[in-house]
């Protein structure tokens, strides 16, 4: 087995890693690493890709290449959005849940 | 010659191989924080320098090969300065109890 | 990025072990993440992959004959000192909280 | 032989994605996912992607993990209202099939990927020339695709303002974050005044090797962006006050030096973004060297996030 269908295999299965987290861990920071796990899978697939696409000289396709490098920055300022928000609504709320009423026992900190 | 090199090559990136082996069997084994930051500190300046150390006869020229000794010395920094942050770390730790 | 000549030599293959080996030794080294217990062995922890990495990253530049490979090693090295400071940092603000709350109840 | 490196790497890969999401520790899982960050750019170096590898080292290692290390200990006191309502066992059960059911569809895709592999590879090497630039990820970065390049830049200063303006109306325009305390004789001063200097030279050496080798602006720019944020967290210096009107200016001098490149093309080369064949080097550089100081400003200010702190 080729090294690039290792790592599209193994992309494959942090996707759904990062589902499964994302449904799965209630607090929103959890679900934040889990998303962030499930793009990097979507990346590391992308790139398994563009290393498919060596051609005319070149080890891999450079235009998904080029993409993904966007796709890194853009990845950290939406994480780094986020992180924002989430630190506002517990300065507001003090709580961090996500639900629509807080939960019936509630052994929050304060 | 080259083979002599090579040889050279082999062997110290064999040992650094083996300060890796003993960090991680260190830190893994060991008692306490202390001890255990002893042998994490072997694999990260021993290993490393070995390992750097046997890669200078296969780099490309005198640039690529102060290019590597660059990344070992900021290596030897890093990790000489957070290696006092976390042994001060496991003191206040130690203290506090 | 021309495809360059890869060092089909038994040197390549030796290198590419070791890389493996490298990589594998401070992996297991994770597993003091796991079991702890104190914050300053995980910190040991994360301290040892982030030269495993590097070493190997070197180990692997060699191997393919890929030079600019030893800028990725030199770009890790900077930003995993900086990740670690903010490990420590990070780390200890939250015992002192842990510390806090403890005396609190 | 090659592929043992690549198997064990994948398997470690996936072994951190698993710990980061399952683990209860907020703080365990982070810290697990700054690994696998670390893990990551040895995969993009296994998959030739050493552009792709240095901005992984930069960003997925480093700043992403300084980022949610600096989250979890804030967020320490609600981590346990969370896992109180944390999903029962249905929908734990739901999420298992659900995730299972999405990586064999992608897996089947993967192993259906048609033959005859379609790629640009060709098209991007018979067109470099003209650029003028040596590293076809430049190339496509900054001419093939240079519309995606000025959007990025554009969400990233709209990422910016997103972050501030969520402060609360009463520090509008004061620093972010807290002000960091270290003994200035401690080991961490000592690092943040050592580090800086040697990370301001690579990373200008990464920004400047960008046009015929791997590197480029976003790598040399985390690089800078790292110092400086090391040099706050050794309380050598303060983070900026917001309303500081040099600092404005910098953050979108990017995107207009950006935009006024695109408008001389089309009076010059007949397209929004087009140069001109002898222009075309000039150009770039003049666009990667307007971008520098913005890339370093916000990917800084975005790990500073909102202000917190009043003018004083």
């Amino acid at each position: 087995m080729s090294v690039e269908t290792v790592f599209a295999l193994a992309a494959c299965a942090l996707v759904g890693i990062g589902l499964y987290g994302l449904i799965a861990q209630p607090h929103p920071l959890r679900k934040l690493v889990a998303f962030n796990v499930m793009g990097t899978g979507v990346f590391v697939l992308f790139g398994a890709l563009a290393r498919r696409g060596a051609a005319a000289g070149l080890a891999a396709d450079p235009v998904p290449q080029a993409l993904l490098i966007t796709a890194i920055v853009v990845a950290f300022a939406a994480t780094a959005m986020t992180v924002a928000l989430l630190l506002r609504l517990i300065e507001s709320t003090d709580s961090a849940s996500l639900a629509a009423e807080p939960p019936a026992d509630d052994v929050g900190p304060r | 010659m080259t083979s002599l090199l090579d040889l050279f090559s082999i062997v110290a990136i064999a040992a650094g191989a083996v300060f890796y082996l003993a960090g991680t069997v260190g830190l893994l084994r060991f008692p306490d924080a202390y001890t255990r930051l002893h042998a994490l500190t072997k694999a990260d300046n021993l290993g490393m320098a070995l390992v750097v150390l046997g890669l200078l006869p296969l780099a490309g020229g005198l640039l690529a090969a102060l290019k590597l000794v660059l990344v070992w010395l900021l290596v030897m920094l890093s990790s000489a300065a957070v290696s006092q942050l976390i042994a001060r770390s496991a003191r206040r730790r130690d203290a506090a109890q | 990025m021309r495809r360059r000549w890869c060092r089909a030599s038994a040197m390549a293959e030796f290198l590419l072990l070791m890389a493996a080996f490298v990589v594998l030794m401070v992996a297991l080294g994770l597993v003091r993440v796991a079991i702890g217990p104190g914050r300053a062995e995980r910190m040991m922890a994360a301290q040892l992959l982030g030269t495993g990495a590097i070493a190997a990253l070197l180990l692997l530049s060699a191997a393919v004959g890929e030079p600019a490979v030893v800028d990725v090693a030199l770009t890790l090295a900077l930003l995993s000192a900086f990740a670690s400071v903010a490990f420590v940092k990070f780390a200890v603000k939250q015992d002192r909280k842990a510390d806090d709350e403890g005396q609190a109840q | 032989m090659t592929p043992v490196v690549s198997l064990i790497v994948a398997l470690l890969l996936l072994a951190l994605a698993v710990w980061s999401v399952v683990v209860r520790d907020a703080f365990l899982a982070v810290a697990g996912f700054v690994a696998y960050g670390l893990l990551l750019s040895l995969v993009w170096v296994r998959l030739f992607g050493l552009d792709v590898a240095l901005t992984e080292a930069a960003i997925g290692g480093g700043l992403t993990g300084a980022l949610l290390l600096g989250a979890v200990a804030r967020l320490r006191g609600t981590e346990a209202a969370a896992w109180s309502e944390r999903s029962g066992f249905g929908l734990r059960t739901v999420a298992t099939l659900l995730a299972l059911g999405v990586t064999a569809v992608l897996v089947l895709c993967v192993l259906a990927l048609p033959a005859p592999v379609p790629t640009l590879a060709p098209q991007v090497v018979a067109n470099l020339d003209a650029t003028g630039v040596g590293n076809p990820i430049t190339g496509v970065l900054l001419a093939f695709r240079a519309l995606d390049t000025l959007l990025e830049a554009i969400v990233l200063v709209i990422a910016l303002a997103g972050v501030w303006s969520l402060s609360p109306d009463g520090v509008w325009g004061g620093r972010p974050g807290v002000r960091h305390h270290a003994d200035p004789d401690g080991v961490l001063a000592y690092l943040a005044r050592l580090l800086p200097p040697i990370g301001i030279v690579v990373g200008i050496y990464l920004f400047w090797a960008g046009a015929d080798h791997p590197g480029g602006k976003f790598q040399g720019a985390t690089i800078l962006a790292a110092m400086w944020l090391l040099v706050q967290m050794a309380g050598l210096a303060d983070s900026p006050r917001i309303d500081h009107r040099g600092l404005r200016a910098g953050v979108v001098a990017g995107p207009l030096v950006f935009i006024a490149v695109g408008l001389l093309g089309l009076w010059s080369a007949g397209a929004f973004l087009g140069y001109p064949p002898q222009w075309a080097k000039p150009m770039i550089v003049a666009v990667e060297v307007g971008m520098m100081p913005t890339l370093v400003l916000v990917l800084a200010l975005l790990l500073n996030g909102a202000p917190a702190r009043s003018r004083r």
